[in-house]
């Protein structure tokens, strides 16, 4: 195909436009304020494990983040319904929180696999081979609906160059072989690749070390 | 809370010396010296500036960066260039950003024409632009709610329509979602945002993003002409900027009156307009024949309401609504007294209150302005919900709290009256400060213990020492739009023009009020009844959530049913055929709505407010001023007005407190009686 | 000479007991032992630079705080972002008591009374390690009220972000710890007189707050010694890329950089050479292989207009186009371009699309002009900075690799001519096949 | 500044009257007239005959308006954006603009004008409204003959301005 012919870029989810974009509001729908406690139900754990994060700070606000992780985790996305049961403990709208939600990467707008798989393909991971290890990861895992497997920006881990954050462990170096490993070990529920953990590495730094 | 104060100090502006108030933004300052900075983010009504936009840079001799206009305080002896190389440099290169993913389809665009991008690129943009790259397309323009369509191509992320639902109206519906580039405004879901304010956004926009739906294609700036006017559809009175085109009003703006209404304007009063010139209209008289009302000519008309009214005589009753002017008020307060001698005229839904207690509660040293909301270290809210009641003034509350740190209390009449509770209550507005407001509705002094709550409301008032004080006082919120204006021009069973006796209209004795109308018009005591720009069944439940009003009236409902039942005549002075004017009147005269009409009303804090008319009267409408001196001669009473001015020239001759007054006094801005000469007026009479 | 990485693989080291074994917690015995301006002045004694990004003297930093009873926060900067930048990620992993001890000595010198760790949220093992040796400390009453009855009383929190490179940011960090979008504020005000909550705040790198125990231990005058004048200390420096040891050493700032790439890290992988290297982060200028001597320091780094950064040195070998660099350096700053002001949110995606072109054969030498002159038009013209680190990498490519980008768009466009070329070819071989089945038909 | 001394006008006078003189003094200029009139009888009658026979008009000529449709989709080109109305001196256009909806699809962009009028009893042809105009949607035409019965008759609709004209003016050939 040539370059000046290329095809047109798409998002993920198949549009040339952001999601969200050409979203109109239904104007059957009801304005959404803060929601009534009395008919929003919260399952008993998440709403303790809210109510403690807000006890944390001089603000309750500043509970949002973990407030819409913990959520997020009973849930597997920030789905309506999770974002609305947030909003109810917080006594904020729910307006608010996707708002907040959809600036942060880790906090999932759409459904997803319920195991992530976080590849850095940012500067100095692509330079040791993050792109090609990128895509072995894709296709392997396919379409299997178990999966999140995402690009990401600097994990932070450059000294284990090309990486990923399996289920938020750091795994690396990675190649292109560990992938199918990688992928039965999270299938399988067993620590991904022990010899590659970033948490049993030791410093760089020789005289650190000794 | 002392209003803030600046001294003046001198900078220097592209070699310009100037003076501005220190501390202002640069922005702001620039404008003493004719400067303009161009500016997108910036909105001063929003609150503190963002700095978002950067189309404000300017340089700033000692700071090595550009600055932003919009952020920077103006100090002594500063020295700015808005015309240098780089600042010009700095302005074509953010107008050139902000047209990277702007579409040019200004010729479709509702904004453009009024559009500040255009303008901006126009004065501070390069002409030209090197992106190349194909822009961003997508569906458009989609529904945000039922009144306000959303182009997302256009948007320059300025974030003033979210800052807004955040800040101002607090509402939390509309938000930014995702980041950069891909930043879009949106509600949760889907939801539409709908919200009591959710209009202003439209006005908001720096570009073409928001638009109003009822709006959408029907003008052109250049098609239309403005017109400033005051909303009446609530007491809060707005001031409103009407968009004509073709003799139909097109779109209702703010008309920005720090003293009224801060700059902004409820949905309500931006999007009822079409029903202003809609089907519901009354457009010519109409007559009941054989049970159906149907169109005669003004002269048949007239006729048969100056029978019915002659016959009735004395045994006349006339009901004010709060759409009328004063001088509408006042000259059916003539007609009835003079003509029919009869007194039994009303505008107060809450019933007769004793004249003591309404000239003590209209004293002029004891009112509060409408900014004293803000600035006032607490605010009792006596029997009343603002948002329901005056809409507009939810907002100044807001910002009293939000930005002041106003505390708000809210109490009850019952409280009011229990020594105990009301004994609470002022310690706990005692501790917020010693500047105080109360907030009161008419419903305070409705009812049997009305007089009683009442004189709780002075004692309270001289227990705080309102009476004279800074950023204090009292702030009545009449049950109708125009209720103070009408009972200043005496449309009241117990009192004259200006709050006077009864004897000084000739007649002393005093008549019904509402509810007492309604009751001997029942009991056949009464046989007539004049409604002005009044409907007492009147059901708003119909209408769309963002346009619907409580009529006051909507208590008496079962008792005006059965008096409109049993009167022999029913006169209606109406705008819109509703539901009791279609099944009880027997002659209908057509009114104007307040587009149309001329005169003078009273906000409820004794501002005098000018209507003028922006559009022609619908079908064959005649002025209400003519319409009653015709009627007057008919009867037998030369009300000696020709002319509307003539009308209002009257008034103001008649109430004490309006001595001297001019409609070229009133002015755009309207002018607050209290703060005339005249004032004493009011505890003379 | 270690610091902040003496021992740093001992086995338990996260753990209370055996860091107190090491001497923990004595440094802040010291402090509190001390009047609080005392340790202010040690720690301005020292000239102890933060080390986030910035380079501001944290000694300074703390004596902007206003005087006076308050509420005063400190908030720790554990966002670590930055691409190439991990040195945080292992002090917290492997010494987190350093960090608690290092943040109660400042939160005693500011007279901050609430203070919070903003881990941003990929951390997770990180965070869990911060979790746990807080617990412990707040169980041995270093952290709580009345510490050690000294009358200073902190509360702590690690608060933990969710992904947002604009949160390393200091006021898009407290908006987010306000729990908002990490939307960075207009300055002024600093955060020093309204930060979190309005009230005055301090902010400080991981890596700054985890040399104050050291800076306690050995006196400010002591530590001012090491280093060179203007940088004084050691730094962690996260050397990553084409190198043939990647990973964090710690150095005594001013040694010649070509030591730490070469000596330290091992250089470039046989056979390849240095093409270019990010001296501090991707946000900061490259410097070619002519400038591999640079001693490494904040101030000779700003003298080769670059900068010292975070300390993270990514080295590009020669067998990585140039453009490729810039394209991926772009493409992340545009992913995290909050979105708030306009230069960045439109000048990193406009050029994202010209460096894409160039790649794709439809770039003449004009659109690096082009390019050029956008990124003079972000810097300095953003909110905040994100915009500038962007602008500064791209800018000092198209000035030291111009031949390199131009000779890119040239074998693009001729790659692309002969692309079009084979497909023409072929959509005429397509028509004369279909007009002979069309006369076939016939 | 005129001095009559200095700035004298030789004027160059004819033969004295009487004579041959006189008689060219007469008659010359009548004479040399007559010269151009026998000189073009051999052309024929110059009379048009209208309104039989037109006059052909200039391709430039700016005669009667036309509202354009796309030649492949038939759809308006005019999106009732009014800048015509803005751009006319005579102010004889006026355009009231709708929105596009699925089922009715007038003009290819959002909106549409819904009522588009030209008071051609106004109009001074001046032609702004073709320049101003950013979709090509209005040119002037050629056709010139605009008298009518009543002035309302000449406020022309959007469907006449959309429709062919009955009869077109002829075109001038480059060369006449």
């Amino acid at each position: 195909m040539s370059a000046l012919r290329r095809p047109i870029p798409r998002y993920a989810h198949g549009s040339r436009v952001p999601p969200g974009w050409d979203e109109a509001a239904d104007l059957t729908k009801e304005p959404s304020p803060v929601p009534d406690p009395a008919t929003t139900e919260v399952p008993a754990t998440l709403r303790e494990e809210i109510e403690g994060h807000m006890a944390l700070y001089p603000d309750s606000r500043s509970a949002t983040l973990p407030a819409l992780e913990a959520a997020q985790r009973v849930h597997g996305w920030c789905s309506p319904e999770a974002i609305e049961q947030v909003a109810c403990v917080m006594r904020l709208t729910p307006a608010y929180l996707v708002s907040v939600a959809s600036f942060y990467d880790m906090l999932e707008t759409s459904p997803v696999g319920k195991h992530s798989v976080y590849v850095c393909t940012n500067i100095s991971c692509s330079l040791r081979g993050a792109d090609e290890l990128y895509g072995a990861v894709r296709t392997a895992a396919g379409d299997d609906p178990e999966f999140n497997v995402r690009a990401f920006e600097c994990l932070g881990a450059c000294d284990i160059a090309p990486m990923a954050s399996v289920d938020g462990a750091y795994v690396g170096p990675l190649s292109i072989e560990d992938v199918p490993r990688l992928l039965d070990d999270v299938r399988a529920g067993r620590e991904v690749l022990p010899e590659k953990q970033l948490a049993r590495r030791p410093c760089a730094d020789a005289e650190a070390s000794a | 809370m002392p209003r803030p104060q600046a001294r003046t100090i001198t900078f220097t502006i592209d070699g310009l010396e100037v003076q501005a108030p220190e501390n202002a933004m640069l922005v702001d300052a620039a404008k003493h010296g004719d400067v303009e900075i161009p500016v997108f983010c910036y909105e001063p009504k929003l609150g503190q500036p963002v700095g978002a936009c950067r189309m404000c840079l300017v340089e700033i001799e000692g700071i090595p960066k550009l600055q932003t206009g919009c952020s920077t305080p103006v100090k002594d002896g500063m020295v700015v260039h808005t015309q240098s190389e780089r600042v010009k440099e700095a302005q074509n290169a953010v107008v050139e950003f902000l047209l990277i993913n702007h579409p040019l389809d200004c010729p479709v665009c509702d904004k453009g024409g009024e559009c500040p991008l255009q303008d901006i690129t126009f004065g501070w943009g390069k002409g030209t632009s090197r992106f190349i790259e194909p822009k961003r397309h997508f569906v458009k323009p989609l529904e945000l709610s039922p009144t306000i369509a959303i182009d997302r191509e256009r948007c320059i992320l300025c974030y003033r329509c979210v800052r807004f639902s955040q800040e101002i109206s607090e509402d939390y519906q509309l938000v930014l979602q995702e980041r950069g580039a891909h930043s879009y405004v949106s509600t949760f879901d889907g939801h539409p945002y709908v919200a009591p304010f959710s209009g202003n956004i439209v006005e908001l926009c720096p570009v073409g993003a928001l638009t109003s739906r009822a709006y959408r294609f029907r003008a052109r700036p250049w098609d239309i002409e403005d017109s400033g006017s005051v909303c009446t559809l609530c007491p809060a009175q707005c001031n409103v900027t009407l968009t004509v085109r073709d003799e139909r009003v097109m779109r209702v703006l703010a008309r920005q009156h720090p003293e009224v209404d801060d700059g902004w304007l409820c949905d309500r009063g931006r999007f009822a307009y079409p029903r202003l010139g809609g089907d519901e209209r009354v457009s010519e008289p109409l007559l009941r024949d054989g049970g159906e009302l149907r169109p005669v000519s003004w002269e048949r008309a007239l006729e048969e309401a100056a029978a019915g009214l002659k016959r009735a005589g004395a045994r006349t009753g006339a009901l004010v609504g709060g759409q009328a002017t004063n001088e509408e008020g006042f000259l059916l307060a003539r007609l009835m007294r003079e003509g029919l001698d009869s007194p039994h005229i009303d505008s107060r839904v809450a019933g007769t209150l004793p004249l003591e207690l309404q000239r003590e509660l209209g004293d002029p040293s004891l009112q509060a302005h409408v900014s004293d909301l803000e600035f006032a270290h607490a605010v009792l809210l006596l029997d009343t919900e603002p948002i329901e009641d005056a809409a507009i003034l939810d907002l100044r509350l807001r910002k009293g709290v939000r930005r002041h740190g106003m505390k708000l209390v809210r109490a009850s009449s019952e409280e009011l009256l229990n020594k105990q509770a009301a004994g609470e209550l002022v310690k706990t507005l005692k501790a917020a400060g010693e500047e105080i407001v109360v907030l009161w509705h008419e419903r305070l002094t409705a009812g049997p213990k009305g007089a009683e709550a009442a004189r709780a409301l002075l004692d309270l008032a001289t227990t705080l020492s309102l009476a004279g004080a800074e950023n204090s006082g009292l702030l009545e919120i009449p049950a109708q739009s125009n209720g103070r204006g009408l009972r200043e021009a005496g449309v009241l069973p117990n009192a004259s023009p200006g709050l006077g006796a009864p004897a000084d209209t000739g007649n002393a004795a005093e008549g019904l009020d509402a509810l007492g109308i309604a009751d001997a018009l029942i009991k056949g005591e009464l046989s007539a009844v004049y409604l002005l720009g009044v409907d007492p069944l009147e059901d708003s439940s119909s209408l769309p959530v963002w346009s619907r009003s409580h009529s006051p009236w909507e208590q008496q409902r079962p008792l005006w049913e059965q008096a409109l039942e049993r009167a022999s005549t029913v006169v209606a002075h109406a705008t819109f055929l509703t539901e009791g004017i279609r099944e009880h009147a027997n002659v209908v005269l057509p009114a104007g709505a307040y587009a149309e009409k001329e005169g003078t009303i009273v906000h409820p804090d004794g501002r005098i407010q000018r209507l003028r008319p922006a559009v022609a009267r619908l079908g064959s409408t005649r002025a209400e001023w003519q319409v009653l001196a015709e009627l007057a001669e008919r009867i037998g009473l030369d009300l000696e007005v020709r002319n509307g001015m003539a009308a209002s020239q009257q008034l103001f001759d008649a109430v004490p407190f309006y001595a001297g007054l001019t409609l070229e006094e009133i002015g755009g801005k309207g002018i607050r009686w209290a703060q005339r000469e005249t004032a004493a007026g009011v505890a003379s009479s | 000479m270690k610091l902040l990485f003496d021992r740093i693989d001992e086995p338990g080291l996260n753990t209370l007991p055996v860091y107190e074994a090491r001497g923990g917690y004595e440094s802040l015995r010291k402090a509190l032992a001390m009047p609080p301006e005392a340790v202010l002045n040690e720690l301005e004694a020292s000239g102890l630079r933060g080390r986030g990004g910035a380079g501001f003297a944290m000694g300074k930093k703390v004596s902007f705080l206003p005087k006076g009873a308050m509420d005063k926060y400190l908030v720790c900067n554990a966002d670590e972002s930055e691409p190439g930048t991990f040195k945080d990620r292992e002090l917290m992993q492997k010494s987190p008591h350093m960090l608690i001890e290092g943040l109660i000595i400042a939160s005693y010198a500011a007279g901050a009374n609430r203070s919070f760790i903003y881990i941003r949220g990929e951390y997770v093992l990180q965070a869990d390690m911060l979790d746990a040796a807080l617990h412990e400390a707040r169980e041995q009453g270093y952290v709580g009220e009345n510490i050690l009855a000294s009358g200073h009383s902190l509360s702590l929190v690690v608060h933990r972000g969710a992904g947002a490179y604009i949160c390393g940011e200091e006021t898009g960090l407290l908006d987010s710890l306000e729990g908002k979008r990490g939307n960075p504020r207009l300055k002024p005000p600093f955060p020093a007189n309204q930060g979190l909550y309005q009230g005055p705040t301090l902010i400080n790198n991981v890596e700054t707050l985890a040399t104050v125990p050291t800076i306690m231990r050995m006196g400010g005058d002591q530590y001012a010694k090491l280093g060179v004048e203007t940088s004084t200390g050691t730094k962690l420096v996260s050397v990553s890329g084409h190198v043939q040891r990647p990973g964090n050493y710690e150095i005594e700032l001013g040694i010649p950089s070509r030591e730490i790439i070469y000596g330290l890290a091992g250089g470039p992988p046989e056979g390849r050479e240095v093409k270019c290297w990010f001296p501090g982060g991707s946000s900061s200028p490259v410097l070619t292989a002519d400038e591999l001597d640079v001693p490494y320091d904040f101030n000779s780094l700003a003298e080769v207009r670059s900068m010292l950064g975070s300390g993270a040195i990514i080295v590009v070998d020669d067998s990585t186009p140039i453009l490729d660099v810039a394209l991926k350096v772009a493409k992340f700053y545009r992913h995290e371009s909050c979105g708030k002001c306009t230069p960045c949110r439109e000048g990193t995606n406009w050029t994202v699309k010209m460096l894409e072109r160039i790649d794709s054969g439809e770039a003449t030498p004009m659109d690096l002009e082009i390019m050029a002159s956008v990124q003079e038009h972000i810097m300095g013209n953003c909110l905040c900075v994100l915009g500038d680190a962007m602008a500064m990498p791209i800018s000092s490519m198209i000035v030291k690799f111009r031949e390199e980008f131009e000779a890119h768009m040239q074998a693009a466009q001729a790659r692309a001519r002969a692309d079009l070329g084979v497909a023409d070819a072929a959509l005429t071989a397509a028509d004369a096949l279909s007009a002979e089945g069309a006369a076939a038909h016939a | 500044m005129w001095t009559p001394g200095d700035d004298m006008l030789a004027v160059q006078r004819g033969p004295e009257p009487g004579g041959a003189g006189g008689a060219y003094r007469a008659f010359g200029e009548t004479l040399r007239g007559l010269k151009t009139t026998f000189a073009r009888i051999a052309e024929g009658p110059h009379t048009i005959q209208y309104p039989e026979e037109k006059v052909p008009v200039y391709p430039r000529f700016r005669g009667r308006h036309k509202l354009h449709r796309f030649e492949d989709t038939k759809l308006e080109k005019c999106v009732g954006c009014s800048l015509c109305a803005a751009a006319c001196p005579a102010d004889c256009i006026r355009v009231v603009a709708a929105e596009n909806t699925p089922e009715n699809r007038v003009s290819a962009g959002e909106r549409y004008a819904a009522v588009y009028e030209i008071n051609l009893s106004r109009c001074i042809f001046c032609g702004y409204c073709e320049v101003a105009c950013p979709f090509d949607a209005i040119t002037m035409g050629h056709d010139y003959e605009l008298s009518d019965y009543s002035r309302s008759d000449l406020i022309f609709t959007k469907e006449m301005l959309l429709a062919e004209p009955l009869e077109r003016a002829p075109l001038r050939t480059e060369d006449e």
